[in-house]
């Protein structure tokens, strides 16, 4: 039971990333582009959790919190990047 | 013991479904602004809710669960400022729907300040 | 229109692709002879409960040394490279909001910290060293956009770099000396398996791959900032 | 060199390490312990964030109800702009208004446009001194006090007492 639900919810969340992903190819500017990777890889966080729990391994939560350091600092640099304050 | 697990799955579950709306709203909303505005923030609460649900389901895993929310909860509305702040700055438009811009009206008054 | 078509072939190209991947991958449960070696032979050998960790730091440890000079040398070019006047160019960065630089001040100790956890426990999960100092080199990466021109403490990056490379050198020496072999991590106790406190000398080991890691990076990152002050 | 702030780093420090490690054997304590102050004293002596918080416990009373109503405000907005999202005319007002908030500290502010951010709906575009630019969805008046009771109010007077 608890693991179909937890298969449905990582379908949904893959089906979020591909719409994501939509965005991601048309843009149409710079800022959208990374805006929708910024949303895939928060996205991502939840997916690799969701297989942490799977594979039943703690450790994989790790991986999850240094995704999120590195969308958060990508994000940042670029953003910075744009409004020419580098 | 096993009620708990159905909690925390149906917890998982929710943020799945924010997840997704989110990413809807992503692709439906007119200007940047906008979809910082829906997706972003709605995946926000989406992950969160996700890793909550982890959380229960797993007890062991809450201390780490724990802290990998306040990092997301932290984290993520800054990058979110700071990309509109840019956006804004390098003058990326707004959608025909804007009723007003205030900072536009604010910006143009301080260089008139400045001449 | 026709764009969108495209778009939609290629996501659904690319969803078909991975799923099949998915779905018709099977593990290959049985391993070839080295692998098996490694995956047998760690626990007991060098009591280190990741096997990636234990092959980098002691079976091929020295391939490590290597690595760590390599990215020194790296860091020394570059610092002489970039480093051409010392006039500072009048340049106005425009100033980063006050979120930002308080963000950036509250999580900088956690960043940090956050990196010391990744190699200390490069033992134990899947962690170590030179993703640890990437992780504080983050860090310092955000303190620079939070302010462009801020300083760093020079000095102290290069005593750290400098110490923990010779202390990793010193270690490498003892190996030799007290166990069998360069860098060799026997020689301190192995302790229980799991625990922070064990495997050797393998969390020392990479405790200070981290800090030379993170401080090559930081200052990587110092001086390329510093050249767009430069004139 | 400040002694509150480097207390106040080493405590945030310490308790985020147990928390990552998730054990209190004695090896786990006391590695943090020294790492906690090698980066309280050596790294973040100038970090003076912390410093405005008020320990009092009548400010963390407020901190558990802005915590709550944080929450509610988070859940009620996300439900709201879900379904803007899922109507298929899309029902948007969206503009950015002006804002004033009577919060000094650097902190107080930080939070302030952090959970404004978190909610959808609303999203902080600038900063400047105590004037904030918001994105709005749904813009029901553009008025800066009509404004600043909507959006800025529910959450200020919970942090007016944490942060002054």
């Amino acid at each position: 039971m608890v693991e179909i639900i937890l298969y449905i919810a990582g379908g949904l969340i893959l089906l979020g990333m591909l719409t994501a992903l939509w965005r991601f190819v048309e843009g149409p500017s710079s800022a959208d582009r990374i805006m929708a990777f910024d949303a895939m890889t928060v996205t991502s966080i939840a997916l690799i959790a969701l297989i942490a729990f799977f594979n039943n391994r703690i450790i994989y939560l790790d991986v999850a919190l240094v995704y999120g350091l590195l969308s958060f600092t990508g994000v940042i640099v670029i953003a910075r990047f744009l409004e020419k304050g580098l | 013991m096993e009620i708990r697990m159905l909690i925390g799955s149906i917890v998982t579950l929710i943020g799945a479904i924010f997840i997704f709306l989110g990413a809807l709203g992503i692709v439906r909303m007119p200007d940047l602004y906008n979809r910082l505005q829906s997706g972003t923030k709605a995946s926000t609460l989406g992950t969160i809710l996700s890793i909550a649900g982890i959380g229960i389901i797993n007890p062991a895993w809450a201390g780490k669960a724990f802290i990998i929310i306040s990092f997301v909860m932290m984290t993520n509305p800054v990058s979110s400022h700071t990309l509109a702040r840019g956006a804004h700055h390098l003058g990326i438009p707004l959608s025909k729907k804007t009723v007003i811009d205030k900072l536009k009206e604010a910006e143009a008054n301080e260089k008139k300040e400045e001449q | 229109m026709y764009k969108n078509m495209f778009i939609i072939v290629l996501l659904a190209g690319l969803g078909i692709l991975l799923g099949s991947f998915l779905l018709t991958h099977h593990a290959n449960k049985a391993l070839p002879e080295l692998p098996a070696y490694y995956a047998d032979k760690t626990a007991s050998e060098v009591g280190a409960a990741n096997v990636v960790t234990a092959v980098i730091v002691t079976y091929r440890g020295f391939d490590t040394l290597g690595e760590v000079t390599i990215l020194f040398v790296a860091a020394s070019l570059i610092a002489m490279f970039l480093k051409t006047s010392k006039a500072p160019k009048d340049r106005h960065p425009r100033p980063s909001s006050v979120i930002l630089s308080t963000a950036q001040k509250l999580l900088f100790p956690l960043i940090v910290l956050f990196g010391v956890y990744v190699f200390t426990n490069g033992h134990l999960t899947p962690g170590g060293g030179f993703q640890g100092g990437a992780v504080i080199a983050t860090g310092f990466l955000l303190l620079l956009m939070a302010n462009p021109q801020a300083e760093f403490k020079h000095g102290l990056l290069n005593f750290i770099e400098s110490i923990s490379g010779t202390s990793y050198v010193i270690i490498g020496i003892l190996g030799a000396i007290l166990g069998l072999g360069f860098l060799d991590n026997r020689f301190m106790s192995l302790g229980e398996l799991g625990t922070l406190f064990s495997a050797g000398a393998i969390p020392v080991i990479y405790s200070l791959i981290g800090l030379k890691v993170g401080a090559e990076l930081s200052n990587i990152l110092h001086h390329l900032n510093e050249v767009q002050n430069e004139a | 060199m400040n002694l509150k702030n480097v207390i106040q780093i080493f405590i945030l420090s310490y308790l985020t390490w147990l928390a990552l490690n998730w054990s209190v054997n004695a090896d786990v304590l006391i590695t943090g312990a020294i790492i906690s102050v090698l980066i309280a004293v050596l790294l973040c002596s100038h970090c003076e964030v912390l410093q405005e918080v008020r320990l009092s416990p009548k400010s963390f009373a407020y901190a558990f109800a802005f915590v709550g109503v944080f929450w509610i405000e988070l859940i009620k907005s996300n439900f709201d702009v879900a379904l803007r999202v899922l109507t298929p005319s899309l029902p948007i007002n969206p503009g950015i208004v002006e804002v004033k908030t009577t919060l000094h500290s650097n902190i107080g502010k930080m939070l302030l446009a952090n959970a404004i951010t978190l909610t959808p709906g609303t999203l902080t575009v600038d900063i400047l001194d105590d004037r904030m630019f918001i994105h709005w969805i749904d813009v029901t008046s553009t008025d800066i006090n009509e404004a600043t009771r909507a959006i800025v109010s529910k959450f200020e007077k919970y942090l007016e007492v944490m942060y002054g």
